[in-house]
């Protein structure tokens, strides 16, 4: 087995994170300007973070963490760019 | 043992702050009002997450505080881009609001 | 002179952020670092920082970790515990308005921390920085006075940074 | 712990699919981007769960900057708004 069951916490941790996910969903999808979404898209990065470093905790493999940092790097480049095109500065 | 419940402990606390972060971004009724309250629970959420992971496996500490640190780093400043995005594409304020002092600055830089 | 400081002072910074990255202290790996570092900071110098060596005098770096850190991770925890608050309570108790404050800060270093750090403490967050200006949004409006804000909401973190900063 | 996965999964596909609907239905071609933004940071987390961390971390690098930053400087060149 390439995980380890931490009983309930666990379980309680993944429900919690996934209601995030699918609220950040809503707001993304019925946004009524282009900075709500992008709002939208913030939070889902960060949250997408959070998820792979604790998937990096489940699965046991340190080598899954520097995907998660990668990732946080990249991914407020593509936040940031964003933004300032929506401002006109690109 | 003693070690991975204060890490659980941790994971929770991180799980219900984005959570509340997510419900923020649902409920409040403009752009500014839902940055104030998911900017700031998403950052704690996920710094308080990633260190329970880091206290559950001590080996790996090191890389989740780099993690924590680039986090607390770039939201603030993402945040910010957006903010300030949102206001020079026009975005209104709620009706609610009290006061707005950044329209007369940009009035000025117009003329 | 002056570029020469921060040219050091650039090549410093992405070597510790290399040796974090690797993880292990092996010298093979610390020559590549060291030599990717000066590289790097020959093309990036001009752009990363305008101050240079002085950023990293001891008495700012320690007091920033010992002073300086745990009341920002303070402050964030009362942030949080506001917006629970106003988030789980069923009649919304927000009073928001962008309001103009005064920051007593010069160097540029210093108005970047505190305007991340009024991001990230209750009910209060950047919109913009001009000069010395900062415009904040904040989502309940205690005063419209550009004195008193000043000193309720930038005030709290100038005092903490004053000790060490500028 | 399978069952925990597999929850994740169920609900992170969930996304993929409201997000690649997003792309294809709306007129506003920045929310297309944001939405493709979207699209590859659920991959990039599938391909994890599918244990290819290499793969992960190409998709997250190229998904996340890369193609964001190609696809804005094109739309800068078209146009903001698809015309009926």
């Amino acid at each position: 087995m390439p995980y380890e069951i931490y009983g309930l916490t666990v379980y309680v941790y993944v429900g919690l994170i996934m209601l995030g996910v699918l609220f950040s969903l809503v707001r993304f999808v019925a946004g009524p300007s282009a900075p709500d979404r992008v709002v939208a898209t913030d939070i889902l990065t960060t949250i997408t973070t959070v998820v792979l470093v604790v998937l990096a905790l489940f699965f046991k493999r340190q080598i899954y963490l520097d995907v998660a940092l990668v990732y946080a790097v990249l991914a407020f480049t593509a936040v940031v760019a964003i933004a300032r095109f929506l401002e006109g500065g690109l | 043992m003693i070690q991975k419940t204060i890490g659980e402990v941790f994971l929770i606390i991180g799980g219900i702050f984005m959570f509340l972060a997510s419900l923020g971004l649902l409920r409040m009724p403009d752009v500014y009002n839902r940055m104030q309250t998911s900017t700031k629970a998403v950052t704690l959420g996920a710094m308080s997450s990633i260190l329970g992971v880091g206290i559950i496996h001590p080996a790996w500490l090191p890389k989740c505080i780099l993690i924590m640190l680039f986090i607390l780093f770039t939201n603030p400043v993402s945040a910010h881009a957006i903010g300030r995005a949102a206001y020079r594409t026009g975005v209104k304020l709620w009706k609610g609001s009290v006061c707005d002092k950044y329209g007369s600055c940009m009035e000025d830089e117009d003329e | 002179m002056k570029s020469l400081s921060r040219w050091l002072y650039t090549a410093i910074i992405f070597f510790i952020i290399w040796i974090a990255l690797v993880g292990t202290i092996r010298w093979d790996e610390l020559v590549t670092g060291a030599a990717v570092s000066i590289i790097l900071a020959i093309f990036t110098a001009h752009i990363f920082t305008t101050e240079g060596l002085s950023n990293l005098s001891p008495k700012k770096v320690i007091c920033g970790i010992i002073y300086f850190f745990p009341y920002l991770i303070w402050q964030m925890i009362k942030a949080n515990l506001d917006v629970a608050y106003r988030v789980i309570h069923p009649k919304r108790p927000i009073n928001p308005g962008i309001v103009k404050v005064k920051t007593k800060m010069h160097s540029d270093l210093a108005k970047t921390i505190v305007a991340n750090s009024i991001t990230l403490t209750p009910g209060t967050f950047t919109l913009d920085v001009r000069g010395d200006e900062m415009y904040i949004h904040w989502i309940d409006v205690k005063s419209q006075d550009v004195e008193e804000a000043s000193e309720m909401i930038p005030g709290v973190f100038e005092k903490c940074l004053m000790k060490f900063m500028d | 712990m399978n069952n925990l996965i597999l929850f994740m999964g169920f609900g992170l596909s969930l996304v993929l699919v409201v997000a690649t609907f997003v792309v294809w239905l709306s007129k506003d071609l920045l929310v297309a981007i944001l939405g493709s933004a979207v699209v590859s940071l659920v991959a990039s987390i599938f391909f994890l769960i599918l244990q290819a961390p290499d793969v992960a971390i190409t998709e997250a690098a190229i998904g996340a900057g890369l193609t964001t930053g190609i696809l804005l400087y094109a739309m800068k060149k078209a146009g903001r708004y698809e015309d009926d």
